[in-house]
């Protein structure tokens, strides 16, 4: 299949937005969700077709010596800022991007299934806006499709903010629940403010390097920044900035642009309230395709970050403390939604350290494939945790729709009522928690070795975050499918949902136990050149110990009901309370937010403006209105009194004149 | 040097003047001071008969004291009422006026000292003003002629008339 | 006679014969009034499309001449003042922005009550006044202009506005002749200085070709005219018109003035003080440039605070034309092609925007925030048209206001001094604080719960409403999907103007 | 008849009361309420100016005949003004009942 058909696969969904967004509204419901699942598979057949013709396919440029070259389709100017300086609307293949093509499409076509059925309610009547809502998918789709094949920066920039949008619209779906207006307005504004400084990053980045693309294009005779690294960062050297060098400054802005998107401590706070949205919507953005943007960003970057060290420890630093502390919250959530959601924050996380551990030196390097062993790592795992992570919020919204609730306590012994559901969401588990031969083992101890080979201290902790992560899930599966006797209502029992809901589980169930066999170290690898790994025997049969370990004590807390778990709560009451709060980073937002930046400056700003600059001017009028009505006195309109001030300045003016004369 | 009856004629002239200029804005009585205006008048054209201007003398009687002051008269009598012919004046107001009207007399008088040179002429001879000569003038359109002053005098005159007769009408 | 070859000069006589026509109508039936009113629009809107077209020709044709379809018409000898009509890429888009705004200005206007006829007089007035301004290069004509459309404003407010009006049309008008007279100081100053030599003359042209004004007279009258047009350009802090005299316009009135008049103001700041006088830019533009700076955020942050529909918008207002005059400041052809398309977005979308305030207005008759609610159930057109107006103005990609701002803030950033990266720094922060008040109203306004059930009953636009918004909301999305075709149009007129820039450091 | 009184009749002589006149015109309508004695006072002063043309006339420029016209038209205009003022206060005081000045006061705003 010719690579160009990328064009159809990024076309599909816009053209798919606009038709549903303009005429579906007139059309019938049911009509346009199958309208919408139509395109999308059209849609995910051709991806897979780019994406497999691009990985084993002919030979359509992009390999040259057995290493992948970044093919790129399609390439034309859409804003010229100057001769030089020109963002273009194109279309790149490399490893990464393929593989996200795959990511994204095979998430969004289980996504766009199953809300055929969850958009229902019981009795199979589609719900309000369910027009609206394919259309936002398709938004959604297409915006991250065309994030992912960007040819430069800006392209991607731009494609932030379009996936910003949708998110946002998707996130506010509910539009009258205010939680759900108030949820998608912290998700657009936290994300917006990364990407300020997204933004500031590619301006100082753009202005060294004079371009956005990525590669330079044969046929413009340009330059890219990633052409040449070195090269790229030596016009940069020049200048600094409180002591670090013009470049450093800008990729760690960038960096921040895609913590922001993806979820990185202090920016992670949108998230949890994201799951707000429909949870088909938080399957597909909120856990396996938005929120890996960031990663994606600094992969995409990463022949940068690897030349500018400085950046890169920041990312490793901030990616090991996330993935920690999002662990630790993710450990005493009650609400499913979000439990999973500091998951997804804890395993992102993972990625981003991941990718900042993979340039570090050390023995291990010649064993393990050089310094883009972590890279492939962040990339792979970002490809099982889609998968599985997708599964998992499928699951839980099988439950939530099952019983119209987030809350596990709701829950408890479903495994009787919902035995699909059930095994899908342990597999879910078990790939999470790295148990072989389920995809999150390959992924994760790819990323362990990685972490080992920076040093021993971050092999441990990344370690230990492992093992919290199984203890979490497995709690999280204990509690909802265990723990007690659910308590059967008498109108509708809890059971599988239909045939579009299950279906979409049983292959994202199928592809977690099979994905961790893909060969990705041959074949997405930054350089584009294979990777010989071997399975580090060491390091897996830990990882693998641990995970058990962090089962088996959730199985002994949480499998039965039994009074261990609120003892330890109530021993370490503020510990727990502290995680439970998510340890009060909301309310320092709120208090920066509405105390600090609202009621200190707003306000402020709003009074001396019309205090002030409004009373400068009211005061002139003001002014002028006195003097007037004291002038319009002297026009009294009695002729004597003119007669008086007439004469008397004649007079004056006589004498002075006279004076004058005189001397 | 002036004959005897000269030096005379330009006392009584003068004092009148002077005189009955001061009765005229000094009386109480507005229909004294209508009077005294009257006199101030004959004085002025007694003036212009000395300064050999005799049509403008005829002039100055015939229009001013014949015509205005009339007019004066009868508005006087026309407004007054009987009792209130005594108009009494604030200090202030008064002595506001003295000051104002000796300042500019002041003033003037002292340009008036300054320009010696004029104000030391004496009469030249000059030939009679006829009346021939007069019409002449005032009907001619060559240099020195006055027909379009003339003729706008008469226009506005006549908008004076048709004015009078509109303020005038009882509406 | 000559000069009606030249197109432009229809651009005068298009609203003047509607204006006849408009006089010509009974004061009794609507009907008429409209029909005359949307020919006129029309017209406008065919002649500014046929300019688009006869200028592309010229230039494709390799015409490389700074302005196209010049004539001259001698108007009073012995000043040397003329009608001299010319165009360069910046006027041609903003005749374009202005005839499509006067069309979606008549519909929203549609039920203009009372006295729609001279509603409509007064409006064309306006028009033909702003179409004039972009037509002419000659400083006395430009001037003469720029009143002829200042002034209905004050009848069109203290007529048909609401809430405090007087005090608005008051404001507003005297405000705005304050800033008409600095800039006509200014401009006697740069007439009599013209020339070093020669004949005097007010042509920018040959102004700008003599370039003879005196490096200290430069100081004194830059800031002059600066001022002058910045006045209109609600530069901080002389932009306290600008809430006030929205608040109370009515809708069309304050679609067509934020939506071109205010653009006015930036288009004279660069075509007259900024190139005309370029020593003085080059030493004097850090001040404006910080005000400007000031601007941007002061505005953005004021906006967050206020509960009158109206009010935010004039605020957001305040911040965008800052950027435009901000971006003009940084003397290069990036920076001053971005404010272009700053002003055409903040056009376009500051027009939409009171149109749909006007519109729920209309129906709710109240524009404060907190008594409405869920308004995306009652009236979703609007609602949807609300949404897309606030995501223009936020900056989202494919719609225009992306695409301007990011130009602005790739043009700044071309300068390499710590003061206007700072600046620049502080500029983008806008984006951050639009964000946050048009979610804010978007959330209160459209979405949750209805506040008032009363307003349950309400309808949903009409169509001549919905012409009206969906014509600027076309225009928006054209703007940020094909951004090269305006680029490609405007940005070499700003060759001459950067190159006098550079020549007079 | 050399001896006894001598003196010169110079313009300085005649001008004195020309101006005395001036200035009772000047006290008078400054200080009069009454609007006919305001009129009886802007004679006089229009009489003085007359004098004044007169006099330079004959004595400065004695073969021309400027400010003898000039009096004569001013004559003429004095007399047209007065009887149309006249008419106006008489038409006032239909109204007002009064010619006080100060009463007179309804016509301004």
């Amino acid at each position: 299949m010719p690579l160009s058909y990328t064009i159809a696969v990024i076309a599909i969904p816009l053209l798919m937005f606009l038709f549903l967004g303009l005429v579906g509204v007139k059309m019938e419901k049911k009509l346009t969700g199958i309208l919408g699942c139509i395109g999308m598979l059209v849609t995910t057949v051709l991806a897979y077709g780019v994406a497999l013709t691009y990985f084993f396919g002919a030979d359509q440029g992009q390999m040259t010596d057995g290493v992948r070259q970044a093919v790129t389709v399609f390439n034309p100017d859409w804003l010229s800022f100057s001769k030089t300086l020109v963002v273009r609307m194109g279309i790149m293949l490399d490893p990464i991007a393929a593989m996200m093509l795959i990511v994204i499409t095979t998430v969004s076509m289980m996504v766009h299934l199953y809300s055929l059925g969850y958009m229902c309610d019981h009795h199979g009547h589609a719900e309000k806006g369910f027009q609206r809502y394919y259309a936002f998918l398709a938004l959604f789709t297409f915006s991250m499709l065309g994030l992912v094949v960007a040819t430069n920066l800006f392209q991607i920039f731009i494609f932030f903010e379009m996936v910003g949008v949708s998110s946002y619209l998707l996130i506010g779906f509910y539009y009258e629940s205010p939680a759900a207006i108030h949820a998608s307005k912290k998700a657009f504004i936290v994300t917006r403010l990364a990407d300020l400084f997204f933004l500031v990053g590619i301006l100082i980045l753009s202005f060294y390097t004079n371009t956005f693309d990525f590669f330079g294009s044969e046929v413009n005779g340009i330059a890219g920044m990633l052409d040449n690294p070195q090269a790229s960062l030596a016009q940069a050297g020049t200048a600094s900035f409180m002591g670090c060098s013009a470049m450093a400054w800008a990729l760690t802005f960038i960096f921040i642009g895609g913590a922001g998107k993806s979820a990185m401590y202090p920016l992670h706070i949108w998230l949890p309230d994201a799951m707000e949205g429909p949870t088909p919507v938080s399957a597909l953005i909120h856990a396996a395709t938005m929120v890996v943007a960031g990663v994606y960003l600094v992969a995409r970057l990463f022949p940068l970050y690897v030349i500018e060290q400085g950046a890169m420890d920041i990312i490793c630093v901030v990616g090991a403390f996330t993935a920690f502390y999002a662990a630790a919250i993710a450990c005493v959530q009650s609400d499913i939604k979000r439990a999973l959601a500091f998951s997804t924050i804890s395993q992102i996380a993972f990625m981003m350290t991941s990718l900042a551990v993979s340039s570090a030196g050390g023995e291990l390097i010649q064993i393990h494939g050089g310094y883009g062993l972590g890279y492939m790592a962040s990339m792979f795992h970002l490809f099982t945790h889609a998968m599985f992570k997708a599964l998992l919020f499928l699951c839980a919204g099988a439950i939530i729709h099952a019983v119209h609730s987030n809350e596990n306590d709701q829950m408890h012994g479903l495994h009787k009522y919902m035995p699909i559901t059930s095994f899908a969401f342990l597999i879910g588990c078990l790939a999470i928690a790295g148990i072989p031969p389920f995809a999150g083992f390959w992924s994760k101890d790819e990323i362990l070795v990685a972490a080992y080979q920076k040093g021993i201290g971050w092999g441990i902790w990344m370690s230990m975050v492992a093992g919290m992560t199984a203890f979490y899930m497995f709690r999280i599966y204990f509690l909802i499918f265990h723990w007690k006797e659910h308590k059967v209502h008498t109108e509708h029992a809890p059971a599988d949902q239909p045939w579009t809901m299950t279906l979409p589980l049983i292959i994202l169930a199928a592809i977690s136990v099979v994905a961790g066999f893909v060969p990705a170290a041959k074949l997405v690898t930054w350089d584009g050149a294979p990777l010989h790994t071997q399975l580090n025997w060491t390091v897996a049969c830990t990882s693998v110990l641990i995970a058990c370990v962090g089962i088996g004590l959730a199985y002994k807390m949480y499998y039965k009901e039994n009074p261990l778990p609120q003892r330890l709560a109530d021993r370490y009451r503020g510990l727990w309370t502290a995680a439970y709060k998510r340890f009060y980073m909301d309310e320092l937002y709120q208090f920066i937010t509405h105390k600090v930046i609202f009621q200190g400056i707003c306000k402020p700003i709003a009074k001396f403006d019309r205090a002030i600059i409004d009373g400068f001017f009211n005061m002139l009028a003001e002014v002028t209105n006195t003097v007037s009505f004291g002038i319009r006195k002297l026009q009294s309109g009695s002729i004597q009194a003119y007669v008086y001030v007439y004469f008397f300045g004649a007079l004056l003016i006589a004498a002075v004149t006279a004076l004058f004369v005189i001397f | 040097m002036e004959s005897l009856g000269n030096i005379i004629m330009f006392f009584v002239i003068v004092l009148s003047i002077i005189v009955f200029s001061v009765l005229t804005v000094t009386t109480r009585r507005l229909l004294r001071s209508a009077t005294y205006l009257l006199f101030v008048l004959f004085a002025t054209a007694a003036l212009y008969f000395k300064m050999d201007y005799p049509f403008l003398g005829a002039v100055q009687i015939a229009v001013y004291a014949g015509g205005i002051v009339v007019l004066f008269v009868f508005s006087i009598l026309l407004t007054q009422h009987p009792d209130d012919d005594a108009e009494s004046l604030s200090k202030p107001r008064k002595w506001l006026g003295i000051v104002a009207a000796l300042a500019g007399v002041a003033l003037s008088a002292a340009a008036l000292f300054g320009y010696a040179k004029f104000c030391g002429r004496l009469v030249p001879a000059m030939d009679d003003v006829t009346m021939e000569k007069l019409g002449r003038f005032l009907l001619s359109t060559e240099k020195w002629g006055y027909l379009l002053p003339f003729e706008a005098v008469s226009v506005l005159l006549l908008a004076c008339i048709i004015g009078g007769v509109v303020i005038a009408r009882r509406r | 006679m000559e000069i009606f070859s030249n197109i432009l000069i229809y651009f005068v006589i298009v609203p003047l014969l509607t204006l006849l026509g408009l006089a010509l109508c009974s004061n009794r039936g609507i009907a008429a009034v409209r029909a005359v009113a949307v020919t006129g629009a029309t017209a406008l809107v065919g002649l500014a499309g046929w300019l688009v077209y006869m200028f592309l020709q010229a230039r494709g044709a390799g015409d490389t001449s700074e302005m196209i379809l010049r004539t001259d018409v001698t108007w009073y000898a012995p000043l040397n003042i003329k009608l001299a009509l010319g165009v360069d890429g910046v006027s041609v888009v903003m005749i374009v922005l202005s005839a499509f705004i006067v069309f979606a200005g008549v519909f929203a206007s549609w039920k203009m009550n009372p006295l729609p006829k001279q509603f409509f007089l007064w409006f064309y007035l306006l028009s033909t006044g702003v179409f004039g301004f972009f037509i002419s290069i000659d400083l006395f004509t430009m001037f003469m202009f720029y009143e002829v459309a200042l002034i209905p404003m004050y009848l069109l407010i203290g007529v048909w506005g609401s809430g405090n009006k007087n005090y608005s049309a008051m404001k507003l008008t005297l405000m705005l002749m304050g800033g008409s007279a600095f800039l006509m100081l200014g401009i006697i100053g740069i007439y009599f200085h013209s020339s070093a030599n020669g004949q005097l003359t007010m042509n920018i042209l040959e102004i700008a070709r003599n370039n003879a004004i005196p490096h200290d007279w430069q100081l004194w009258l830059f800031p002059l005219t600066f001022i002058g047009f910045g006045v209109l350009g609600a530069m901080f802090p002389f932009h306290t018109w600008s809430p006030d005299g929205h608040a109370s316009a009515p809708t069309a009135v304050s679609m067509l003035h934020a939506g071109v008049l205010m653009k006015l103001g930036g288009y004279g700041c660069f075509r007259i003080a900024i190139y005309l006088m370029p020593f003085a830019a080059n030493e004097l533009g850090w001040i404006f440039l910080t005000l400007t700076g000031i601007s941007i955020v002061y505005g953005a942050f004021s906006a967050c605070v206020q509960t009158d529909l109206k009010y935010i918008n004039a605020y957001s207002s305040v911040s965008h034309c800052g950027m435009v005059l901000f971006a003009i400041l940084m003397f290069n052809t990036t920076a001053m092609t971005g404010a272009v398309l700053q002003m055409l977005s903040h056009g376009l979308m500051t027009a939409l925007f009171f149109a749909l305030i006007g519109m729920i207005y209309g129906r709710t008759h109240t524009r404060d925030i907190r008594d409405m609610g869920g308004m995306m159930q009652i009236m979703p057109y609007l609602g949807v048209g609300y949404v897309l107006a606030g995501l223009a103005s936020l900056g989202l990609p494919g719609l225009s206001g992306f695409v301007a701002e990011m130009t602005i803030f790739v043009g700044a950033f071309e300068h390499a001094d710590t003061f206007r990266r700072v600046l620049t720094i502080a500029a983008t922060c806008s984006i951050v604080i639009t964000a946050v008040y048009i979610l804010r109203v978007v959330g209160k306004l459209l979405f949750g719960a209805v506040q008032n059930e009363r307003h349950r009953e309400l309808t949903d636009a009409t169509w001549e409403e919905r012409l009206s918004t969906a014509t600027l909301i076309i225009c928006v999305a054209i703007i940020g999907c094909f951004p090269n075709f305006f680029v490609n149009i405007i940005s070499d007129s700003f060759l001459p103007i950067v190159k006098a820039l550079t020549q007079a450091v | 008849m050399n001896g006894g009184l001598t003196m010169n009749l110079t313009l300085l002589l005649y001008l004195i009361p020309s101006l005395i006149m001036f200035g009772c015109g000047v006290y008078g309508f400054m200080t009069r309420k009454n609007m006919i004695a305001i009129m009886i006072s802007l004679e006089l002063m229009l009489n003085s100016i007359d004098i004044n043309f007169v006099l330079f006339n004959r004595y400065l420029f004695p073969d021309q005949m400027e400010g003898m016209f000039f009096t004569l038209f001013a004559i003429a205009i004095a007399a047209a003004e007065t009887a149309l003022a006249l008419a106006i206060i008489i038409n006032v005081f239909r109204i007002a009942k009064d010619v006080d000045i100060n009463k007179i006061n309804k016509l301004k705003f």
